[in-house]
């Protein structure tokens, strides 16, 4: 018998403190041919078992074209929680990968934006390297990443990586400012209003909290994109990641199973719950 | 194929399989109702007209049922194991078990859900047409009937002093067959005509989309109490949450009018009041699930409404529901 | 999360019996458990530094000591873990040695107990919380309640440690019961001559404030941090102005019976309660005052020089911080008319002990003189009844007054004194003298001063010939007996304060069925309350002299001053603290905190958008004693150190 | 498999009951091994679903002992638990489970001798009531 | 009687005094009631009064937050306003009770047969509301019969039952308990933002549909109701596998009247018998 929610065994290998309540784990697979087995898209993700705990789904944060998993969590519930006392050694349990993930294809030869609050750029970090590593399929890329202070951003590391990489604009922002923060203050909608990033073949990818998604939008359609060319990834309560277990669903599509990547379009012509 | 059967036949042929079968069938608790349970002698059996409580869903979809088991000291997982005694369930009414066959699209599909289908697979399912419909029951709206056999491998009618048995699935005709003798043709049920028996009809929109938006679901949720009877008593609710306790994981009943169903460990709930999680209920059964398997995901039981505590009615509910 | 484990030989005391290693080792399997290590004195120093050690070298951040009970090294594993880097509040130890091989012999069983425990202790510490603790400030000032004895030793104690202290004060005048006694037992001081000085030091003292004819209307806050209202009632005479010179009340028309000699006496409508009365600044009785009735008279507002006499003064209510409260309220007498076989209120020649006390005094009303009330002739026979109330569970009170046999023996001494023919019979039922001096007192009023002591009880007083005829039994000879006297002296009990129990409850202590404030611990806390910062000293807390009552209000002094020095307040963090989120705010944890340490709290709920009541817990009150979270429904209340998570675990780990 | 012996789960306050123990300890008193102590603060923080979690977590007895009455450290705490434990034990009589399953007892910091006679005999009442088979939840 | 509740409804609406008001009207079977939500003067001939009005719609009251609502009450739905005004889940001033003096409400679950009054009716002896703002009589003819029995009788019956037959009888009613809740949402005086059966830090008990489980559940809830259960049967109504809940409620119900003399519902300034304690509470049961 096949029981789809066994998870695999997967252990810690590494642990970065990213703020204050956002943590990156770093897994690998204790069974190395489960580990082989594994391939994912960016945008997926997986379910984490802590044993005695319960699951919860993450998105999976880091490229597939790096060797290992990560995936960052935001100190939230009963879960998360014991997953922030764990520690390098400890192991857990995976499911997945789950879910659709980034059209990849539908994103080769375009100008890319990336629009990012807070915890909302773990997913969109996967693309982001993702896309730096197949660079000549990408044409401009622009990071828009905002958070609430300078304290709370999140993969500090790459900024250099991203910033220096041809092609490549970062744009670095928090609410309000703060002694030695040279880059840009006020929300996210705000900035991208001053930035004005072409709409022309571009696509933009969208993640943050529901606020700053609720205001961007309309900048975004301003800026003259379509609302086929604006993606998102959603983040609702998640149990199975199957589809079956019955709470995920916007409309008849079921968030971990048809999305979590959304395109404007696709969510405008559908009821749902929010 | 159908075949006459005495009641003796049935309860022979029962005593017989009990000896390689686990049977499940419904029996009468005094004061209490019927209930499905799992026989012991096959006399203990009711095959009266009233309904059981609860659905047959249970044995394929258990309330609770463990699926792995997890060691907190060393980390090993392993899948509960699954019985594989055969089984036969006799008694299930035509809308039980058509709820089966809608709860097959969705488990036996994309990921395929092995505990589910291995108590599928390990059951045959022996239905009894349903006389005497109630006042709540609705099934030849949801394009049922008394006397549907979707879902089922035998089917068994009530017939004077016998019953009629209709073998549907081979696997029927393997163990049944041999009960019972053939059937004259004048003899024949007019299965159709049974449908006349089912008084409520309601019509059932296309799609519920226009009225997503309608203060219609707040005025109809309003003496919904939250509580989980039409859920865990529908033959076709399957909402479940996976719940760690001890070192096991659990699958166990949830329900879209618990208002945890859907809180996240933020505080946040996209369906915060009874509006959202009624109207989730109405539009996953009668919109939702159509748009995905091209059929309601009701049968018309009517024990949501049988045993609602505040007597809510879904059928009345879509039935008026102003599109 | 990383938990190292320690078990402790404690030489042989646990080794004896329990297999130290192998607790280690089976700890060492436990989930979560990254070191464990045995060590023969873990609280010793080597031990200590054995467990910071591992505590850096491993990385650990979670520990269980498993040796002794945490009553006696709790402390000292906190501070070891904490001068490692880890928060005190992530140990926990197992008790292996006085539950565990202290008390079984089975070297296996009590190993595999050992074992157990420890793993009970690992499955805790894994739910405990880093807990900080928490700091209040504290208001430098003492509010003492009652001007007595007990209140006026208390101010100068507190004084003397240049820390300012306030008395209240209900009478217009400090001193209290004592300053109405003659001479004190048993070494026949005069009680105004110790007392006076202490009034006179009190009110010149630059630390002490005294509000009189004042009293307490509310009291909030917690240790550190009460606020009190304070009632000022109106004088009528500007205590700022007036300088005492007597004027008024020598002029003043109406005489009424005076409190202070408890009727034997008269004052005026404008009045000091007695020539020393601290501050001397007389009041206006408005009840009586013909100004007040008739609007008429006004002669004391005439004949003020200093215009000090305001008819217009109203109440005033003001509000003072304070860090720490004595209680010196004292106590009263108990009501005799109970008991109708003495006949008090019917025969004029029965008084009082504290009657005796003004009448003997000489600057009383009699000017010392012992005279019967109905003919203010000289006495010559009295009869003294002891445990007037006392000592009479039926109709008095269940507790011994303590000081009747001491005072009624004074009396008998005094009498003798006064009057060289008189004669004292004393009617007791115990002669309590436990009091250094106080037996050889007592026998030198009978040896040297003639009182002759009968053991039995009073059964009948009555009238005749003039004279009070006092029937009763000597147990010792079985000879009924009956005295003529001229004079009946009741050794009335003390009891609580009338108004005691809503004292109490203004400032959340609790009392006794007889209304008299309970003490932290009877024996060990003896002038501590429940409530933090609430001390009690003298009679209120029960019947005392003296020489105990000034004991005890030094020690509630030393106890609030222990309070003053401190620059904060350090609390323990393991109290209760409420989620609001699940809080339904039914109060029902309110109700039942014996230390009304909840309070009501509004907050804006986001999801109902509206404000709702929830509760909310007063950290520097909360005790921590939990039982606000066992009647708390929804589980939105919890107690840190034994929180749910934490119990819940250790059960599911058994 | 070896004689069965009950597991027993007593909770504990520390002022008086966990004292008692200690002093039963001090004193050398033997008694059987079977009591698992939790301690806390009072007998009032104890949630009566602590009582049916250890019921139903296999425990064969469960123990609520605190301060005599009068002696609570919180001065109140005990009162409030013995009102609601009087009631929850006759519901779980009522209910029926074996009343010896679940007892409260009042121990004082100098009754070493009574903690360990109690234990003593606690034991051997749970031992003639055997073991919890019907609450118990079922390992399989 | 039913003008009287309409005229008072019409009144309450149209002078504003209230948003809202609560009653019943008829479920969509033509027989039975539902509870019916009255917030224009157009609706109101939708209310009914009869022996199927057996909701406590006070349960409903905690959905209208910050509105001033009138609602319909019986006797036992009265004293359950009681304990939530006692316990601060309601303002006085923000309802207005429209008393009924029932006489007593269908038994729904009977089959066949003629109409037979509930159970829980015949112990209620005082039909009238002991709060009320307005009160409307039913007909004396319709009035049903009180039985002047021990309200306790069930219970005493069980309690003499041996502890195996007890643990049996109850073994075999919450084996049949499936967690739906019912008896939760049904109830009152469950008023609880997050109920303990779903709290997961700590998880109180099982969650599973099983023996310690379904137990635990039941006892916590009968816990809970302790000293605050007014006995209005709604839980024991909507238990749809037919539990006999109210045999448990009862049964605290009596032992706190005997230990403590404590009745629930009484007053509204009543402290809670759990955050309540007398000194001479009985202790015979501590060793």
């Amino acid at each position: 018998m096949k029981n789809i929610y066994l998870p695999h065994i997967a252990e810690i290998v590494d642990v970065k403190q990213e703020t204050s309540d956002i943590k990156t784990f770093t897994l690998r697979f204790k069974d190395k041919a489960v580990g082989k087995a594994f391939t994912y898209k960016p945008g997926q993700f997986v379910e984490f078992s802590i044993f005695g705990e319960g699951e919860s789904p993450f998105c999976i944060s880091n490229s597939p074209t790096r060797d290992s998993i990560e995936c960052s969590v935001k100190k939230m519930g009963k879960v998360t929680q014991v997953l922030h006392e764990m520690d390098i050694g400890d192991e857990v349990g995976i499911r997945g990968p789950y879910g659709n993930g980034f059209p990849l294809d539908e994103l080769k030869g375009k100008n890319l934006l990336f629009v990012a609050g807070g915890i909302g750029l773990a997913p969109l970090r996967s693309l982001i390297n993702y896309c730096f590593d197949n660079r000549k399929d990408y044409k401009t890329i622009t990071i828009v990443n905002g958070a609430r202070t300078s304290k709370d951003l999140v993969y500090k590391d790459e900024y250099k990586t991203w910033e220096k990489a041809k092609d490549a604009h970062l744009h670095l922002t928090v609410d309000c400012q703060e002694d030695n923060w040279t880059c840009m203050v006020g929300v996210v909608p705000k900035i991208l209003e001053e930035i004005k990033p072409t709409c022309k073949d571009s696509i933009a990818i969208v993640c943050g909290p529901p606020i700053m998604i609720k205001f961007t939008l309309p900048v975004l359609m301003r800026l003259g994109f379509c609302p086929e060319s604006i993606l998102t990834t959603l983040e609702m309560k998640m149990k199975c990641g199957l589809g079956k277990c019955g709470r995920c669903n916007i409309g008849n599509l079921y968030i971990c199973k048809d999305g979590p990547v959304f395109s404007y379009a696709q969510l405008n012509g559908m009821n749902y719950d929010h | 194929m159908q075949r006459l059967i005495t009641k003796q036949d049935l309860v022979n042929k029962l005593t017989e399989l009990l000896k390689d079968f686990e049977v499940v069938g419904p029996k009468e608790l005094s004061n209490k109702g019927i209930f499905y349970q799992v026989i012991e002698d096959a006399k203990e059996l009711y095959l009266g007209q009233d309904f059981a409580i609860e659905p047959i869903k249970k044995f394929f979809l258990e309330p609770s049922s463990w699926i792995l088991r997890h060691a907190k000291d060393d980390v090993s997982l392993e899948s509960f194991p699954q019985s594989d005694k055969k089984r036969i369930v006799i008694g299930a009414r035509p809308c039980e078990a058509k709820g089966l066959a809608l709860l097959d699209k969705l488990f036996d599909s994309e990921y395929k859900d092995d505990f589910y289908i291995n108590n599928r697979k390990r059951t045959i399912v022996v239905g009894l047409a349903c006389a005497k419909p109630d006042m709540s029951c609705f099934c030849t709206s949801m394009q049922g009937s008394p006397a549907e056999t979707s879902g089922m491998d035998a089917l068994i009618f009530e017939s004077g002093d016998g019953f009629i048995i209709e073998l549907v699935t081979d696997k029927a005709k393997h163990i049944l067959g041999s009960i019972g003798e053939d059937i004259k043709e004048d003899q024949k049920l007019n299965k159709d005509k049974m449908k006349a028996l089912v008084k409520k009809v309601i019509k059932t929109p296309e799609s519920l989309d226009k009225v997503f938006e309608s203060d219609y679901w707040d005025e109809v949720s309003r003496p919904c109490i939250s509580c989980g009877v039409c859920t865990f008593l529908c033959p076709t609710c399957h909402c479940f949450d996976l719940v760690d306790e001890e070192k096991k994981r659990m699958r166990c009943y949830d329900g879209c009018s618990f208002p945890d169903f859907t809180l996240e460990a933020s505080g946040v709930n996209p369906r915060p009041t009874k509006k959202e999680r009624y109207r989730q209920r109405v539009f996953h059964k009668f919109d939702y699930f159509k748009k995905n398997f091209g059929e309601n995901l009701c049968v018309g039981c009517g024990r949501c409404i049988r045993h609602c505590p505040v007597k809510i009615d879904i059928a009345d509910i879509v039935d008026k529901a102003p599109i | 999360m990383k938990i190292g484990v320690f078990v402790c030989h404690c030489g042989t005391n646990i080794a004896g019996t329990v297999d130290v290693e192998r607790v280690s080792q089976a700890a060492s399997k436990f989930p979560k458990v990254k070191h464990s290590a045995s060590y023969k004195y873990m609280c010793s120093n080597p031990g200590q530094n054995l467990v910071k050690d591992a505590i850096k070298k491993h990385k650990l951040d979670r520990i269980v000591i498993a040796s002794c009970s945490p009553s006696l090294h709790e402390k000292t594993f906190r501070k070891c873990v904490e001068a490692a880097g880890i928060n005190p509040y992530l140990i926990e130890m197992a008790n292996i040695r006085e539950h565990c091989s202290w008390v079984h012999k089975d070297r296996e069983k009590a190993t595999q107990k050992a074992i157990e425990l420890t793993r009970l202790a690992v499955s805790k510490v894994s739910r405990n919380k880093p807990l900080e603790k928490t700091y209040t400030t504290i208001e430098k000032k003492v509010l003492i309640i009652g001007g007595g004895i007990s209140g006026i030793q208390a101010a100068i104690d507190i004084a003397f440690a240049n820390y300012p202290a306030v008395i209240v004060e209900r009478e217009p005048s400090i001193g209290g019961r004592m300053a109405r006694f003659d001479k004190t037992f048993p070494t026949l001081d005069c009680a105004a001559c110790i007392l006076t000085p202490k009034m006179v030091t009190v009110s010149q003292s630059e630390h002490v404030t005294m509000h009189t004819y004042s009293e307490i209307e509310e009291v909030s806050g917690f240790v550190g941090n009460f606020t009190v209202k304070i009632r000022k009632k109106a004088r009528s005479v500007d205590i700022n102005k007036c300088t005492g010179c007597g004027a008024c009340y020598n002029k003043c028309p109406v005489k009424v019976p005076s409190e202070f000699d408890m009727g034997l006496g008269k004052r005026k409508a404008i009045y000091t309660p007695f020539p020393q009365a601290v501050p001397n600044v007389p009041v206006i009785d408005r009840e009586n005052c013909l100004y007040f009735k008739t609007k008429k008279c006004g002669i004391c507002k005439k004949i003020c020089t200093v215009g000090a006499i305001d008819y217009d003064m109203k109440d005033e209510v003001i509000e003072e911080k304070f860090g720490a409260i004595i209680v010196a309220t004292g106590f009263n007498q108990f009501d005799h008319s109970v008991y109708g076989e003495y006949g008090y209120g019917k025969h004029k020649d029965m008084i009082t002990g504290l009657h005796f006390e003004r009448m003997v005094n000489s600057s009383g009303p009699t000017g010392g003189k012992i005279i019967r009330p109905s003919d203010g002739k000289e006495v010559r026979d009295v009869v003294f009844i002891q445990c007037v109330g006392s000592r009479d569970e039926q109709k008095g009170l269940p507790y011994c007054s303590r000081l009747c046999c001491m005072y009624t023996a004074k009396h008998a001494l005094l009498l003798r004194e006064h009057n060289k023919d008189s004669q004292a019979y004393v009617f007791y039922i115990d002669i309590r003298a436990a009091g250094k001096n106080y037996e050889e007192f007592v026998k030198k009023v009978q040896d040297e001063y003639g009182a002759i002591y009968l053991r039995g009880r009073v059964s009948r007083i009555f009238e005749k010939g003039g004279k009070l005829i006092v029937r009763g039994a000597d147990t010792l000879s079985g000879a009924q007996i009956e005295i003529k006297a001229d004079l009946v002296v009741l050794a009335t009990g003390l009891v609580a304060q009338k108004d005691a129990p809503s004292l109490a409850q203004m400032l959340h202590i609790p009392y006794d069925k007889n209304n008299l404030f309970t003490e932290a611990h009877p024996k060990l806390a003896p002038v501590e309350t429940i409530t933090s910062g609430i001390f009690l000293t003298g009679a209120c807390q029960s019947p005392k002299d003296i020489p105990d009552t000034v004991a005890t209000a030094s020690a509630a002094s030393v106890k609030a001053l222990g309070l003053m020095v401190q620059d904060k307040l350090a609390r323990e963090p393991l109290i209760a603290s409420v989620n609001q989120d699940l809080c339904s705010g039914c109060l029902a944890c309110l109700k039942a905190c014996p230390f009304s340490a909840i309070e009501e709290d509004e907050i804006e709920d986001r999801k109902l958008r509206r404000k709702r009541t929830v509760a909310k817990v007063r950290e520097a009150v909360c005790t921590g004693c939990g039982n606000c979270t066992a009647v708390c429904r929804m589980a939105a209340i919890d107690l840190e150190g034994f929180t749910n998570t934490q119990i819940m675990e250790e059960v599911e780990t058994l | 498999m070896s004689e069965w012996e009950p597991k027993i789960v007593g909770f504990l306050c520390n002022w008086c009951s966990y004292a008692g123990a200690d002093l039963a300890g001090t004193s050398r008193l033997e008694y059987p091994p079977n009591i698992r102590i939790i301690r806390l603060p009072c007998s009032g923080r104890v949630n009566p679903l602590f009582i049916l979690k250890c019921l139903s977590n296999g425990a064969d007895g469960v123990l609520i002992s605190g301060c005599h009455i009068g002696d609570c450290h919180y001065s109140e705490g005990n009162f409030y638990a013995r009102r609601r434990f009087a009631v929850l034990k006759k519901l779980l009589e009522y209910l029926g489970i074996d009343p010896r399953r679940f007892q409260m007892s009042w121990v004082s910091a100098s009754e070493g001798d009574k903690w360990a006679r109690l234990v003593t005999e606690l034991v051997e009442e749970i031992k003639q009531a055997g073991p919890n088979k019907d609450f118990v939840r079922k390992n399989d | 009687m039913i003008d009287q509740i309409k005229t008072k409804a019409k009144e309450l609406l149209k002078t504003k005094k209230v948003d809202i008001v609560i009653g019943y009207k008829k479920a969509s079977d033509r027989i039975g009631a539902i509870p019916a939500f009255i917030d224009k003067e157009g609706d109101i001939d939708k209310l009914i009064w009869d022996g199927y009005c057996v909701y406590n719609l006070s349960n409903y009251l905690k959905d209208f937050p910050g509105k001033k609502i009138g609602i319909v009450t019986k006797g036992c739905d009265a004293k359950s306003m009681t304990v939530l005004l006692q316990e601060n889940q309601l303002k006085r001033e923000d309802i207005f009770i429209i008393g009924i003096e029932c006489s007593g409400i269908v038994d729904e679950k009977r089959k066949g047969g003629d109409i037979a009054y509930d159970e829980r009716c015949k112990g209620c002896k005082p039909a009238t509301p002991p709060i009320y703002d307005v009160l409307i009589k039913e007909e004396e003819k319709k009035q049903a019969p009180r039985l002047e029995q021990d309200p306790y009788e069930s219970v005493r019956k069980l309690e003499t039952k041996s502890i195996e037959e007890k643990f049996k009888f109850w073994q075999d009613e919450f084996s049949r308990c499936i967690r739906c809740y019912a008896c939760r949402q049904i109830c009152p005086l469950c008023y609880c933002p997050r109920c303990v059966a779903e709290q997961t830090q700590p998880a109180w008990f099982s969650k599973a549909v099983s023996v310690e489980g379904n137990f635990s559940w039941n006892v916590n809830r009968a816990m809970h109701l302790a000293g605050r259960c007014i006995d209005c049967g709604e839980c024991e109504r909507a238990c749809p596998v037919g539990i006999p809940l109210r045999d448990i409620n009862k049964k605290i119900e009596k032992d706190v009247k005997e230990l403590f003399s404590y009745e629930a519902g009484v007053d509204t300034e009543q402290k809670p018998l759990f955050s309540s304690f007398d000194k001479n509470d009985p202790e015979d049961f501590i060793k």
